[in-house]
């Protein structure tokens, strides 16, 4: 692994995120029209809307903060996918763990709280209480299935339960071996993706989309790649912990649209949680069943 | 003809109403009572109803303007869960002064009424809590609904038209489309239907 | 004449400068001078170094003598205070000057505390550590009191706290002498671990409890939010760095050196179930979430931060307690990191009361545009304490979690990870009421805190920055101070840990990091069109017309959703415990009066007879 | 009055032919069709024409098929939809909203009350000429145009902006004057919205001849300023002067 290769990766893996990432957002609109017997949008229309809002001509800031947000949004994103390893290529999976990873996931949500903090728009903190509110609900979930994934493979590394899990096939699948983690990881990841249940940080009607409502142009084009990365991200986790990660490119992009395809087909048809109940639903069942999980992971 | 109150509380609702002088009652169907009186027996009346017949409702105030006799003419419509009968108070206030006292005391939403009244009429109401700006905050012109007020020479000289372009009309026209009154000859100097009447 | 000797008598001659001379203006150069001399003595001296002079006491030698352990900490107090002495010596110092308080006793305080923390840290025996403590305690008072009349009432509230905990130490440090026949440390190291289960029980709850008293564990942590917040501004900074931290030295030394953690772990109260050590766990568990969501719901900048500094020291006692490499690595390294991000964000909270002179973040907001750099400490500040890359404290949790993932305490990791989510939550609110959302009107002239305050607090930064990029500057220390107590000593690189089962190379992800944050600003600024700064009224309102005079930004009831939720749980339980204790002592108190006072002499006469007769029937 | 046709709109994005400029071209065709295949509509009802909207967003007509997507703020839109008649205490709050829209943007007078004051033609509150008070790139005539008109008025706009034709945006800030010369008529002299159009215009190069005249001249007086808060390092310079006010 020289350095040229490495470096090669490092530039290669976001853009590969990306695109993936377009085309989730795709299938997310595509299933809510179908939910909706709409048509729903043609195929590129993702690109079309960030190449529009980055094509803007004027656009509104409410100072440096406003723009590092968005740059902290998009550039942190871009850095945790070079940690994720995909088929082929491991980026820098080997010097951060799965336990980084999960911290550097949260950067990007915390730049922009703070570029919408100054946005001063009353809107937008409520918004950010919300989204903070609702990081705490997933992510205690999220770190326990973190323990039991890591205590059962043994390490933090991602190439190596990548290949504790391919050395038998799907006999060894963390899904096949921990079954219970793996509901409360997809339930889990399920409230990470701030999609309909759990969307009470972007309610449109109460809060005016809560952090964007300040952001127009390349900051909402931002947000919109951002919303691709996050997509991918979360899918690429659950994949690499649980359904044995990249063994090559097409069994593992299956593997991806499957695993996203499941909350995007149930979020169409919820109303909204209130910030207190997502704490109470998420800190109910998915905690119970990963702590159920960890003890039999344990024993 | 005057229409016979059915049950007997419409009766007794006759019998009270005797207790006002100058008041004139006229049924106007089954369960709808126009009452003419005097403007100072109004509150009386009220009192009276509210009182002793259980008008305990003041659905809406309306008024109109008679700018041939100078007069508003005011109009309290009373409704009662009891008597099941919707009273119709008219009276008459002289317009030039243009002032009559407030019932915000005897009904809370009457504040409302007058004060909406105040502003399309410019009747001023002694004792209602508000008689600022209700719905018209970006209007300062004379009171709007005054029959004096010729609202469509106000919008002519404030506002001005699209014009036309005859092009694109001439072929919708081909096509057989197109409008029938001009619209030329719809606005400008054209009799107002109220003017002959009085 | 060791450099020990040299060490302590320059800090003797600092404290006394500082009262003799404090208020003039070059003072502050010469004990940053001095300070920093210290600090190059300190690092450049061999271990283990014994110091010169000693002297006898019924029968047993006091000496004092400085190993890793002590020089770990050592190294943070000299640091925080050189801090401390600069930003109290600048413009701050002036305008306290100016308000009529005396600054000569403040920089006799700071340099006093100074002096009696490196007495306690190079203690070579008991009665050495013990005159360390009662210094440090006191020297501690005098620093909290300074602060104006609410400063005073706190650290009164302080005193009962500390006298307690003396009488604590002492009993252990009498008991231990009848038991084991000897104070010096090194030998106690071999006769301790000897004694009963009952003995070695007794001897920590005595000793544990000073300790706790002064690292601020959970029973016990009432009197320190007050006292570390109303003390007057670099003080609160030196006090929330290191003095907690005295406790932790404390806990080091017993339960690691002296009661060793194999021996705590056969202390058990439920046969085996529950032993010492898991109850040390839960209470530094404990201590890490309840102090961190009580700070969640504070309105005073200050309150906020002292609560934080609790919370965090149940991390580092945690990670001490566990005992394996990391767990221990982790536990001390976060020692150096919180010593400085919280100086580093107390000064820049009192460089922003400087300008505006309030710390109530109901009355604050947007000042970004006004004082961008303390801003910047703020924000890589709240950063580090919330413990995420790429600053120091991400690399002391992580190691942290990595050892309770290693040793398998799943409820202990979910404790840790809740105290860090619940600190991301509550710095934000920190962060966004002093500096983001609506600048009022009042503040729009105030200007960036002057040079003498910004220095010391972006070096702070910077340090915790550095130590995040490459922590193993810092483990270097971290290891020494472990091979002092006897720990595994952790293997490190520079960019933190390499181990097959999971590695952390904090110069890889923060670089990546970067050149992600490049790539997002490559992408911004150069796909994107151009921006224009707008005024903060030109906002979406729903069509509404925002004025200046409708104020929106407010601390209060800030998480409201999540309080709904655990609003309920705040019973303030362990302030009711503090006040039937002190109600139960006010009791005790009156009765021994009364019996003292001879009230009702009669009934003490009949009360003697009678037990009198008793004793004649019974014999 | 000014009809639409003959307003001069000077666009900048028609280069003359030649190598360098070809690639320039491409761009730009590729810009104007990613504009015109994604449309932000700003879900704001003015008046009661609104009602046709949501049927043509739902599933009978599906917008979202044609890339129009409803969008909450006005920061985030790119087509604000005037339906219905336009009261001038809403036109205050629909000038504010079209201001506070990031350019390229584009109008939409739905309902024939915004061509020429529909049927409240005689009310004293209602403003009769949008266009006089906003660019308005396109009309859908009707008495509630139904939904198949609503779509087929915006596969004109898209058509439109593909073609690159709908630069009427621009007009607001290269006539600025004009359009604030009627919107002070109707609001009196000391109306004022937060959003800073001269500075705007001067911070993209969008001045055109007419922008500043009597009427903006007028707004500076009654004006009260906006600047917006520059991040400034107001350091006490050192060392720091005993007469500098503390």
């Amino acid at each position: 692994m020289n350095m040229i290769e490495l470096l090669t990766e490092l530039a290669v893996m976001p853009l590969i995120a990306f695109t993936i990432g377009l085309f989730m957002v795709l299938m997310m609109r595509k299933i809510a029209a179908k939910i909706q017997r709409r048509v729903g949008p043609p195929l590129l229309q993702p690109l079309y809307d960030i190449v529009k809002l980055y094509a803007k001509k004027t656009q509104n800031s409410h100072g440096l903060v406003h723009d590092i947000g968005i740059i902290m949004a998009v550039g942190g994103y871009i850095a945790a996918e070079t940690m994720l390893p995909v088929p082929g290529m491991n980026g820098i999976a080997a010097k951060s763990g799965l336990l980084a990873l999960a911290y550097v996931i949260m950067i990007p949500s915390l730049g922009l709280a703070l570029g919408v903090g100054q946005c001063a728009n009353p809107n937008g903190s409520i918004g950010i209480a919300r989204a903070l509110t609702a990081m705490l609900a997933y992510d205690v979930p999220f770190v326990i299935i973190i323990f039991g994934a890591s205590w059962f493979y043994g390490s933090n590394n991602l190439i190596d339960i990548v290949a504790h899990q391919q050395a038998g096939g799907i006999a060894t699948w963390g899904a096949a071996k921990m079954p219970v983690l793996a509901i409360a990881a997809l339930f889990s990841m399920y409230a990470m993706l701030g999609k309909q249940p759990f969307e009470i940080y972007v309610a449109p009607a109460e809060i005016a989309t809560g952090p964007m409502v300040e952001m127009g142009g390349k900051y909402l084009g931002g947000l919109f790649v951002m919303q691709c990365f996050q997509l991918f991200t979360a899918s690429a986790i659950y994949v690499t912990m649980f359904l044995g990660g990249g063994e090559n490119w097409p069994f593992f992009l299956v593997k991806l649209f499957a695993i996203i395809a499941i909350p995007m087909s149930m979020a169409f048809v919820f109303p909204r949680y209130r910030t207190e109940d997502v704490l109470a639903v998420v800190w109910r069942w998915p905690v119970l069943l990963g702590l159920a999980g960890v003890w039999l992971v344990m024993h | 003809m005057k229409l016979s109150p059915t049950s007997n509380l419409s009766a007794s609702l006759e019998f009270l109403l005797q207790e006002i002088s100058g008041l004139r009652s006229q049924w106007k169907s089954p369960r709808r009572l126009r009452v003419d009186l005097q403007a100072e027996t109004l509150p009386a009346l009220i009192e009276l109803l509210k009182g002793r017949a259980g008008f305990v409702h003041l659905s809406a105030i309306s008024c109109v303007d008679w700018p041939a006799q100078n007069e508003f003419e005011l109009v309290y419509h009373l409704w009662s869960y009891e008597v099941k009968v919707l009273v119709m108070a008219h009276i008459r206030i002289p317009r030039d002064p243009g002032i009559y006292l407030s019932i915000y005391d005897l009904y809370r939403p009457a504040a409302f009424f007058e004060r909406d009244i105040h502003e399309m009429f410019g009747l001023f109401f002694e004792g209602s809590p508000d008689m600022g700006k209700f719905i018209l905050t970006e209007w300062d012109g004379p009171p709007p609904m005054r029959k004096e007020f010729d609202g469509e020479a106000w919008v002519m000289n404030q506002f001005d038209w699209q014009d036309y372009q005859p092009g694109w009309l001439k072929d919708i026209e081909a096509k057989g489309g197109g409008i029938t009154t001009r619209p030329e000859d719809v606005r400008r100097d054209k009799p107002k239907p109220w003017d002959e009447q009085s | 004449m060791t450099s020990l000797d040299l060490l302590l008598i320059l800090s003797g001659l600092t404290t006394l400068a500082g009262f003799a001379f404090g208020n003039h203006r070059a003072y502050p150069w010469l004990a940053g001078i001095v300070l920093t001399a210290q600090i190059v003595i300190l690092a450049s001296m061999p271990l283990p170094m014994a110091a010169g002079f000693g002297f006898e006491m019924f029968g047993h030698p006091v000496g004092w003598q400085m190993d890793g352990f002590g020089r770990f900490f050592a190294l943070i107090t000299l640091g925080a205070a050189l801090a401390s002495v600069a930003y109290t010596g600048g413009e701050w110092g002036e305008r306290y000057a100016a308000g009529g308080k005396n600054l000569r006793w403040l920089h006799g305080a700071l340099a006093g505390n100074v002096l009696a923390m490196l007495l306690l840290l190079a203690s070579g025996d008991l009665i050495a550590f013990f005159i360390g403590w009662e210094l440090t305690s006191w020297a501690g008072f005098l620093l909290m009191a300074q602060g104006g009349e609410r400063a005073l009432r706190a650290a009164m509230r302080y005193v009962p706290y500390a006298m307690a905990g003396a009488m604590a130490v002492l009993g252990g440090l009498v008991l231990s002498l009848t038991w084991t026949g000897t104070l010096d440390l090194s030998q106690l190291v071999m006769l301790v671990p000897g004694l009963a289960n009952w003995k070695l029980a007794l001897l920590l709850a005595l000793f544990g409890t000073g300790f706790a008293i002064k690292m601020g564990l959970l029973p016990v942590h009432l009197w320190q939010t007050p006292a570390y917040a109303e003390a007057p501004g670099a003080a609160t900074a030196f006090l929330g760095a290191i003095s907690s931290r005295m406790g932790l030295f404390g806990f080091g030394l017993l339960l690691v050196k002296l009661i060793t953690l194999t021996r705590l772990a056969d202390l058990s109260f439920i046969d085996g179930l529950f032993s010492a050590r898991d109850l040390i766990e839960w209470v530094a568990a404990l201590t890490i979430v309840l102090p961190t969501f009580t700070a969640l719901k504070q309105n005073d900048a200050r309150y906020l931060l002292a609560w934080h500094g609790i919370g965090q020291s149940g991390y580092m006692l945690l990670g001490l307690v566990i005992g394996d490499a990391t767990g221990s690595a982790g536990g001390l390294l976060h020692v150096f990191n919180h010593a400085t991000y919280q100086a580093a964000l107390v000064l820049s909270v009192f460089a922003v009361m400087h300008r505006t002179g309030t710390a109530d973040l109901n009355s604050m907001g947007g000042l970004v545009t006004r004082m961008p750099l303390t801003f910047l400490v703020m924000l890589l500040g709240i950063i580090g304490l919330a413990g995420l890359p790429p600053m120091n404290g991400f690399v002391s949790k992580w190691l942290i979690y990595r050892s309770l993932m290693i040793e398998g305490r799943p409820l202990l990791f979910l404790m840790t990870v809740l105290g860090t989510l619940g600190t991301i939550l509550s710095v934000y609110k920190l962060i966004h009421n002093t500096f983001l959302g609506q600048l009022r009107a009042e503040h729009e002239q105030i200007r960036e805190a002057p040079w003498s305050m910004l220095v010391p607090m972006l070096a702070l930064v910077a340090l915790a920055f550095v130590t995040g990029v490459a922590p193993g500057l810092a483990l270097n220390y971290v290891n020494e101070a472990q091979a002092a107590l006897g720990l595994p000593v952790m293997a490190h690189t520079l960019g933190g840990v390499e181990s097959p089962r999971g590695s952390l190379d904090m110069l890889w992800i923060v670089g990546v990091l970067f050149a992600g944050f490049g790539i997002g600003a490559l992408l911004f600024y150069g796909a994107g069109g151009r921006s224009k700064r707008i005024h903060q009224l030109d906002n979406y309102a729903g069509g509404h017309f925002l004025s200046a005079d409708v104020r929106y930004q407010y601390s209060d009831h800030f998480y409201a959703g999540l309080m709904h939720r655990i609003g309920p749980l705040y019973r303030g339980s362990f302030t009711q415990m503090e006040a039937a204790l002190a109600s139960a002592n006010d009791l005790l108190a009156s009765l021994m009066q009364a019996w003292y006072r001879q009230a009702v002499p009669a009934l003490t006469l009949l009360i003697a007879t009678v037990l009198g007769l008793a004793w004649m029937i019974w014999r | 009055m000014s009809t639409l046709k003959n307003i001069p709109v000077v666009s900048h994005e028609k280069p003359s032919g030649g190598t360098g400029n070809l690639l320039a071209n491409v761009f730009d065709e590729l810009m104007a069709f990613c504009r015109s295949r994604s449309l932000f509509m700003l879900h704001y009802c003015t008046g009661c024409g609104a009602i046709e909207l949501p049927p043509a967003m739902t599933s009978r007509f599906d917008m979202e098929r044609l890339g129009i997507q409803p969008m909450v703020t006005p920061r985030q839109a790119d087509i604000l939809l005037v339906t219905g008649y336009v009261s001038t205490k809403t036109l205050k709050r629909i000038i504010l909203t079209y201001e506070q829209m990031n350019s390229p943007k584009y109008v939409i007078g739905i309902c024939s009350c915004t061509v020429n004051g529909g049927m409240y033609w005689q009310s004293y509150a209602t403003a009769k000429k949008l266009n006089d008070y906003l660019p308005v790139d396109m009309y859908i005539a009707g008495c509630m145009p139904r939904p198949e008109a609503v779509i087929h008025g915006l596969r004109e706009l898209m058509e439109n902006i593909k073609k690159g034709e709908s630069d009427n945006w621009r007009d607001y800030y290269r006539r600025y004057d004009h359009y604030l010369g009627n919107q002070q008529r109707l609001f009196g002299e000391n109306w004022q919205t937060p959003t800073d159009i001269i500075g705007e215009a001067r911070h993209y190069d969008l001045m055109g001849p007419e922008t500043l005249g009597p009427h903006t001249a007028l707004l500076e007086q009654h004006q009260t300023p906006l600047k917006p808060f520059e991040m400034t390092l107001g350091l006490a310079d050192l060392p720091v002067r005993k007469d500098e006010p503390r």
